[in-house]
């Protein structure tokens, strides 16, 4: 069981699904936040997200306050997000150029980005653009502009790759994304603190602390939910 | 100086280069100037460099220029898309060389190139493939990558609507580097669905002043 | 975060500290946000460095602040007018530090610090006094000057118009320094002569997004 | 006389009055130029620029397609230009901020900029932000950027100053608001090219070249008019 300072183990339950996920990490986006979540996974994130949140949602493809998808007549082939999905427009919404998205991006406006990943280091260095594979096709996006650019950096992802290596890595074997940028990891086994300090486990979900300890090459320490 | 308002989009990408570096607008479909690019393979200029986000959709637009073997060299961020299959073909046979920039690193390069910036320092990239070979200072405790100017001999973006100044208004994302572009090359075209008289617009709401732009064409979207 | 719309300008700038530096739009008086920094006045902070294009003009807004003795340096690009002369006597007797800054180095800097740039070269003032100390580099043929960003702890602004989001509209030639600024520092203030319900603005004719802005008043204009 | 490769020496008057210098620079702008006028004598060129000319005045506290100075109703204190007065806007006009509006100097899309000046030098260095006094209170404003912006950079000044001292000189003794950067040298008494080459005059007014070159310790080339 969990005391003040050790994580929590929910042991009584196997590991999140991928909306439990979303949901988790929706609990921790401060209220009126402005946030940008990256293409993939974290777009589900929003679904989690109450109005009443105030959370305020970025496209770097130039835009705040995007609205849910659009359906049907809502559909407007110049009304797309990051992922180039048709989505909608809340009121207040403001619509800017490129250089200036990315400026709001590079220049620390953003509370927090969700991303997805390949890897992350306990350090906090990311890799989530290139397999490295001989024969990929680099391509990067905005992923390295919101790595460095946001406030606090969260990733979402499964902990294991589909093959059972981990996915939170004492070093990145990837390309790298930004180095020594994120700050939580979420993942569907548990949650963590990454850093200088590396890895604090704050919860886990069907696993206890000391099997997944066995399961990682990371160091980790038990932490308190934060 | 003062902007034509051209009768047709072959007359708006008149006089194209073999080996020029085109600035193509547009993320995704959205703001790309798919006739001016129809026009461009028309024209016939070749060898060119070009600089987009994307490195082209399904078989249109950016996507034919690259099909029609005009292009010998692509910068852009994300040429990897569900329906970049011209590009991916092109690249894995070797036949088209790619300059990957983090996209706020090749919005920047490109406003940077408009502004008159000889170069700036950004933390996108330091420590990553992507800064290979290139100069790195720590300024304020971060690592920096010194970054240089992307400047085009042509624009082709797509615009909402313009006046007969040039001044050029967009809409909702479809805004995104037409902006950017207007003011980072030599000449300067604008796909539009409507010009309007002299004053028809809201000088406080104009996005790109008609002092970027060369050349405007009207073109109406086939339905 | 969520913007705050005060009751008041005492409000709005509450908790500056000693020591703070301060950027305050405006182009003369134009876009000078004076009930700001009279409240600024009230509020006591001293020992402030204060960033502005110009350096007050007759004895309201910042020239009032300076006449109270409590900016310590002034950052701007021309001190100098016909009505500077509360400036002019504290620069004349040694008791206010000046730094002169070319307007669109200053503009370009306020800029950088709001978009993450952690340093830019430019031409502008290369070969002058004013690049004295500074590094220089040479890029395509010409001298440049490295210019670093300016960071403001508190930016007080004039806008015409916010919704409840914080997003503005500016007025013509009153726009001039308060976007950058609102981008360039850590606490940013705005007075608006009218607080609109969320949704009032038009989305693509928003100037300054409310992800910029912490703080709005609406203050009615003395007739 | 002049022939084809001499000055024209226009000995049956005297020197150019303010207004008919700044009816000569106007005759050198091109139609539809985007044009800077600097502060002071420089304005008055927009009095002689016919409205068919084409030309966008830009001003750079954020506006292009300024009009003329304002009178009466028309005052409107947000509406003013760099030299703090009152103008009118004409239809097509646009505002931005002063980061757009130096971008917009600084990256060369003006075509041309009128400037005063305290000295010009042959090769072209500009002095006109200070006067280099002990006590004088520096101030440089937009005047360091225009030099160096403009694609064309034109001097308006008179030719000597009140104490009879040539202001185009062999090097500038005042402190340089720009080093080469001035393309032409508009005076009351001749008109210059400048640059590399050194000074070429390409009118006189109620002065000969001879005596002209007497008075400037500069080498002076006689040119055809530009």
């Amino acid at each position: 069981m969990s005391t003040a300072t050790a994580p929590a183990e929910h042991l009584d339950r196997g590991p999140l699904t991928r909306d439990e996920l979303a949901a988790r990490v929706a609990r921790d986006i401060p209220r009126g936040s402005y946030v940008n979540l990256g293409i993939g996974q974290p777009t589900l994130v929003a679904d989690h997200l109450p109005g009443a949140s105030g959370v305020v949602l970025h496209t770097e493809n130039g835009m705040l306050h995007m609205g849910p998808a659009a359906r049907g007549e809502q559909i407007d082939p110049e009304l797309i997000n990051a992922g180039k999905t048709a989505v909608t427009e809340l009121p207040g919404a403001a619509y800017f150029h490129q250089a200036d998205s990315f400026a709001m991006m590079r220049g620390g406006h953003l509370d927090v980005c969700v991303l997805g990943a390949f890897q992350v280091s306990a350090a906090g260095d990311l890799a989530n653009w290139h397999t490295g594979a001989a024969d990929a096709i680099p391509a990067v996006g905005g992923a390295m502009d919101l790595a460095v650019g946001a406030r606090q950096i969260f990733v979402m992802m499964t902990l294991f790759a589909k093959d059972g290596t981990p996915k939170l890595v004492p070093e990145c074997t990837y390309p790298l994304t930004g180095k020594a940028c994120v700050n939580r990891v979420y993942t569907d086994r548990a949650t963590f603190l990454v850093g200088p300090e590396g890895a604090v486990v704050t919860e886990t979900f069907g696993i206890s602390f000391a099997d997944l300890a066995a399961r990682l090459d990371v160091p980790l320490v038990a932490g308190p939910a934060a | 100086m003062t902007v034509r308002i051209c009768d047709d989009v072959d007359a708006a990408v008149s006089g194209v280069e073999d080996g020029a570096t085109v600035l193509i607008g547009g993320f995704g479909m959205a703001g790309m100037p798919v006739e001016l690019v129809e026009a461009l393979i028309r024209q016939g200029a070749s060898g060119l460099t070009v600089v987009s986000n994307n490195a082209g959709n399904g078989d249109t637009g950016l996507a034919a220029l690259l099909a029609a073997g005009r292009v010998r060299k692509m910068i852009c961020s994300f040429p990897r898309q569900s329906d970049s299959w011209v590009f991916d073909r092109l690249y894995r046979e070797g036949r088209i060389e790619l300059e990957v920039v983090p996209q706020g690193t090749l919005a920047e390069r490109l406003r940077a190139a408009g502004a008159g910036i000889g170069a700036f320092y950004a933390t996108t990239g330091a420590g990553t493939l992507l800064a290979e070979g290139k100069e790195t200072r720590e300024i304020a405790g971060r690592a920096h990558v010194l970054e240089y100017p992307i400047k085009g001999d042509l624009a082709l973006i797509g615009a909402h609507r313009a006046d007969r100044m040039g001044n050029l208004v967009y809409r909702k994302t479809a805004r995104n580097f037409g902006p950017v572009m207007a003011t980072a090359a030599t000449t300067v075209v604008a796909q539009v669905r409507d010009v309007v008289e002299t004053g028809g617009l809201d000088p406080e709401a104009i996005v790109t002043p008609g002092i970027y732009v060369d050349r405007v064409v009207k073109v109406v979207p086939t339905p």
